[in-house]
């Protein structure tokens, strides 16, 4: 099979989805003429021109709020966040706009957008560019959230997320834009991820390892150790959707291993991983032979410091550390 | 730049509104007297407890909205704040869905979801009711936007108030609209007050708030809101200009509410004057004024006036029955209308866990 | 005692620390010469004047903005958002600049402010004007959050919040305002209630309700009917302050009585009650004899519906059906 | 309004200038000077990969952070976005603490927490340094309005790029400054670009974007920022005018970028032509324009310019060797600064579980 980059396996979703459908519309900051702050539109440009690829001003809250709508009319605007971070300046758009018409409508909106850009921490950029808001935009219903740790995840899913009728804000990593991995050919046919769907990425037997995004990555990093120095056999279930979210894998995986380890980028109070310990110790309590530990950013803004930063965040140490903590029998 | 046109300036003449026949006259003057007598009514059951939440009476606006969704073609849109009776039943909502909608009924427009702030009617172009201020305008923007993209001559009307002007999303909304030529026009409804807050506690500007629009080098105009004529004659100007030319504009139309902010406002005979409320209603109200002007015109006696009004209120008292009589929503219903997926059991609805129900497990 | 409203005891405590600090102000719309959209602040402006007690524009980020930086400058302001839900235009200062400037500044700027109103749902005011976000700003490092049930919490925490040198955000509740009680006599003294203190409201022994703002109301209450129709004895706790949080009195009522439902206004993906439930199934893994419950909000935007609302929203017949649920042995 | 001067006019005579003594006129060239070397110095170790994130250069801008920096009293403040090495060196702060700031060692200004977009110096009335693109619109407010409200007679400049006018909260804030009479001065660098993308491009205006400050009726000017003269006699205007009367101003200080948006962006000879900044370079370097004339006037020479020159190499290649030899944060390191309070350890930081660390249980 080919092997593509995160950056170009995202491009080429976002390509296929210009190509299928000509109501699809990027819009972003520096997106087009400049190829993205990040590349990942590159080309596109060039490729289909002023109309279907969109500079705009730094105004996020303007444009995201534009894009909301169009999309009840019909369009369906793809938007770039230079960084997720900055929802903070279109918070209201998002929240009350995208996730709320519908139900305040009664169903007579809708709302088709896509959302994306890389939210994470690790690049030095210091706290107000490094938040991490999965678990914060999942819990709004009304709202679906994605985050593919590999090249063909990225590329099915933004090709779902683009399709499917609701908001989906899609949440990429700077750090893993470079990432390689085997996706397959257009050539093969329509290459879709469906939405709520999770990957066991590593099969064990000892312990359950769940994670998403960047984490999925140390997770397995983590695994490779357990194994090679601890005989400890790690399942690593990838999550890949927050919300909707694959419950069935988790529990499958619980119910396999008895033990349970969340790696999550997100700020230990709440976050992703609070909301899935909080349905595995209600829907698999008895399964359970130790408490669910969690492997969390450390609980401050995050650090600038290059010394220091890769320490603050999840990272296979600390997740082989914490597994070893629970003093398997 | 627009000028503000002199006082004298009869816009019974201009082309648009010659082009009126006197049914057309009639009717302009009905659906202002409509929007009033549902109000009153509504009113009425708010205060007897039927409703719940806040109450923002339109009473005093009408020739705004209905004067300027009266220009409205197939491809124009509209979309304004919680202040939303007004536009919903210009736009051609019935006064059953709409007292539903208040009452909380399934029958509502928004099935009891939304509430008397969130009327929407996407098939006549109503894009809402929308609660939180000046959230609304990048939403106008991107119907505009939405118009020009699909290739469609029309353009979007977006309605906000004289309070709203502050907030940023508005601004960064005048940007986009002048930068990308968007088919947008901004309605600012001033009614003088955000709340007991007045214009000029609110707001620092030159001549009037529409003229922030220089800024951005926006065309802009000021319109007496009492004259359903001149909000007619140059808001139509703003809509051709995007239409044929998708170039924005921003209209400020004078007016007054009489009522408070909302029914819960007590306050708001301390914050203007008893006078200032009978100055508007006795020498402005957009329908009086239209009235006698109509009835100067041999467009109308008085005794249609009165009819129409008979006629208004019967229909709002049978508004209320039918709100009365439909059903509550249920439980079940609560957990509708969240995903589009979910509501039309696609194959993406089945995937995953969308809900998060304590009551899954039990 | 004294009894007064909720409402007036808030208001009681803004007055004192108005008296108390000339560094104090209060600024918000319609707060001065309206006297607050919830009469909150009835008084204070003929009382303090312009300078103390300052109506603004609808411009939530710019004030709250203002707000910011005058408190880096020592000034400390208590900024009223007319409804909680407003945030999100105020999300960025709200959350980068309020909760970040100390840390990235290495600790050389503070920002001692107050940010206070009601965030409920349950008044018909639909989805974008009943967002609960305790959850949402404990998630970030920085801030401190607290969310007062009674009369004389709400005193007693204003004040603290008021002297803390933190960024405190301080959720009302507009279904709480009219509600009385007992609140010390100011002749008494100085009456201050330290952030971070729960409050074990009802003693019992065979489940613990742990809750905080108006869900507190709704334990006590399905407390007495659990007593009187079921003979099951409920603690209710009231958390008050959601960070810094009483992990102690927590794991003490789990201890006590091995059964936990979790009362939240909150949507059930995230929320306080997730954080909670992951605490203690980490921290009292062994002392728990059935999977922690929680009773959330049905998970749907804000319904308006006066006929169904109370019944998206916890009350005491659902934490009474989920409590039964738990059959007890 | 203030008027654009004609390019004619000599601001070296204007009164603020007129008083500045040769040593004082030396010593602002020196600033400028060191602002250059220092930068050069961090970009080359930036290039080395001794520094993380970003690195946005103000090389080319000097006079506007020197000129304006320099009216600056015991009660004026001063805060700005990213782009922030130029004024924390003119508030004076040290290169030591800054370069040692962007290398992420506890020695930095900010503990190595905040990097280069986030330096501070509260102490010298330097408030940052702030990452989100107008974010800090509010906060210079918040500034100037604390400096009311303590009775102190001073003002607060903040510095925003032209691509930041297009935020929401910059409008919230030229608002705010207007109606409260507050003393803030909202000073555009106007580089001609964000990012790759020209003024054009992000904004729409009529002549100017500080313009835009006439829809609050606020003051404005446009300044030529290749002349510190000018920047220093039209800014004091305007801070003379927030200081005595409380007015806000706006003003636009025209300057140029030589590097790009920041040192990862590769693109920034292909949004503009080598020609725009080789004619920057030769005909409107702050620096080269200012030695000139500072030669003219008699009052440097070629050799003492040299040695200003060499001294700021000197002093920066120094503080690239304290940065690196100064230790690294420590994990421990990661949870102080967070709050007040727990930094104090003060009673109240002992109640409740303020941080809720994984370690925190084992
Ligand atoms: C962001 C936000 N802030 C505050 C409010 C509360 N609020 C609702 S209406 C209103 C006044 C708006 O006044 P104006 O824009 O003049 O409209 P009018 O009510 O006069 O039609 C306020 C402050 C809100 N809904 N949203
Ligand atoms: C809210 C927000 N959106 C986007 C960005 C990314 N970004 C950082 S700087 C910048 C360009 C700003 O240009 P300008 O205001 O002209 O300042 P300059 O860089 O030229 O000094 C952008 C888009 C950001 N930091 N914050
Ligand atoms: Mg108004
Ligand atoms: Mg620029």
């Amino acid at each position: 099979m080919r092997t593509l980059t995160y950056r170009e396996a995202l491009r080429e979703g976002l390509d296929e989805e210009l190509a299928r459908d000509p109501n699809v519309v990027l819009l972003g900051e520096e997106i087009a003429q400049y190829n993205g702050a990040y590349k990942v539109t590159e080309g596109l440009w060039n490729k289909w021109g002023d109309k279907r690829v969109v500079d705009t001003p730094i105004s996020e809250a303007g444009f995201i709020g534009m894009g909301i709508g169009a999309s009840m009319l019909g369009v369906r605007p793809v938007m770039e966040l230079m960084f997720w971070s900055f929802h903070s300046v279109a918070f209201d758009q998002l929240v009350s706009n995208a996730a709320c018409v519908r139900y305040m409508s009664g169903g007579l909106c809708h709302c088709p957008i896509v959302v994306r850009g890389p939210a994470n921490g690790g690049t030095g950029v210091g706290a107000t560019h490094s938040h991490i808001p999965e678990g914060l935009f999942a819990a709004f219903p009304g709202l679906k959230v994605c985050s593919p740790a590999t090249p063909a995840d990225v590329k099915g899913l933004i090709k779902s997320a683009i399709r499917d009728n609701d908001p989906v804000y899609f949440m990429e990593n700077t750090l893993l834009y470079g990432n390689t991995g085997e996706v397959p050919d257009p050539a093969d046919g329509d290459f879709v991820i469906p939405l709520g769907v999770a990957d066991l990425k590593r099969e064990g037997k000892d312990i359950s390892l769940i994670a998403h995004g960047r984490s999925v990555i140390h997770a397995l990093a983590a695994a490779e150790i357990l194994k090679a120095e601890h005989g400890i056999d790690a399942d690593v279930l990838d999550l890949r959707s927050i919300r909707p979210l694959d419950v069935e894998a988790i529990l499958r995986t619980v119910h396999k291993t008895h033990r349970v380890v969340l790696v999550d980028e997100s700020k230990p109070f709440g976050g992703v991983s609070a909301m899935i310990a909080t349905i595995i110790q209600e829907e698999a309590f008895d399964a359970l032979d130790a408490p669910i530990r969690r492997v969390c950013s450390l609980d401050s803004p995050s650090i600038y410091s290059p010394h220091i930063e890769n320490e603050q965040l999840p990272n296979p140490k600390r997740i082989v550390e914490k597994v070893l903590s629970m003093k398997f029998a | 730049m627009l000028q503000a046109s002199p006082a004298s300036l009869d816009f019974a003449n201009s082309p648009i509104n010659q082009a009126l026949t006197a049914g057309d006259k009639v009717n302009l003057y009905k659906q202002m007297v409509r929007i009033r007598r549902f109000e009153q009514a509504s009113l009425k059951y708010y205060n007897a407890g039927r409703m719940a939440g806040f109450l923002h009476l339109y009473i005093g606006q009408e020739a705004v909205a209905v004067g300027t969704i009266s220009l409205g073609g197939a491809d124009d849109h509209f979309i304004t704040a919680y202040r939303d009776h007004g536009h919903a039943l210009a736009v051609g909502m019935s006064m059953d869905e709409c007292m539903a909608e208040m009452f909380g009924k399934q029958t509502g427009c928004s099935k009891g979801k939304g509430g008397s702030m969130h009327f929407f009617a996407p098939d006549k172009n109503y894009w809402g009711g929308h609660g939180i201020v000046g959230g609304q305008t990048p939403l106008g923007l991107g119907l505009a936007y939405g118009l020009k993209y699909l290739g469609r001559e029309g353009c979007c009307l977006c309605y906000l108030g004289d309070g709203a002007v502050n907030q940023g999303a508005y601004h960064e909304s005048l940007n986009l609209a002048a930068l990308f030529d968007i088919p947008v026009i901004y309605v600012i409804e001033n009614n003088g007050y955000s709340m007991g807050t007045s214009q000029k506690r609110s707001s620092a500007y030159q001549s009037c708030l529409a003229e922030r629009a220089e800024a951005y080098g926006i065309e802009w105009d000021v319109i007496n809101g009492s004259d359903i004529y001149e909000v007619r004659a140059k808001t139509h100007i703003a809509m051709e200009r995007a239409r044929k030319q998708h170039q924005p504009s921003v209209i400020e139309i004078d007016t007054y509410r009489y009522y408070g902010h909302s029914v819960a406002d007590a306050n708001h005979k301390k914050y203007r004057t008893p006078e200032e409320i009978e100055n508007y209603k006795l020498n402005h109200d957009p329908i009086s004024v239209f009235r006698t002007r109509l009835v100067a015109e041999g467009v109308l006696t008085n005794e249609q006036a009165e009819s129409i009004s008979k006629d208004a209120a019967a229909e709002a008292a049978r508004s209320v029955k039918f709100a009365e009589e439909s059903a509550a929503p249920t439980v079940a219903d609560i957990g509708t209308d969240v995903y589009w997926e979910s509501d039309h059991q696609t194959a993406a609805s089945k995937i995953g866990r969308h809900f998060f129900n304590d009551t899954a497990v039990q």
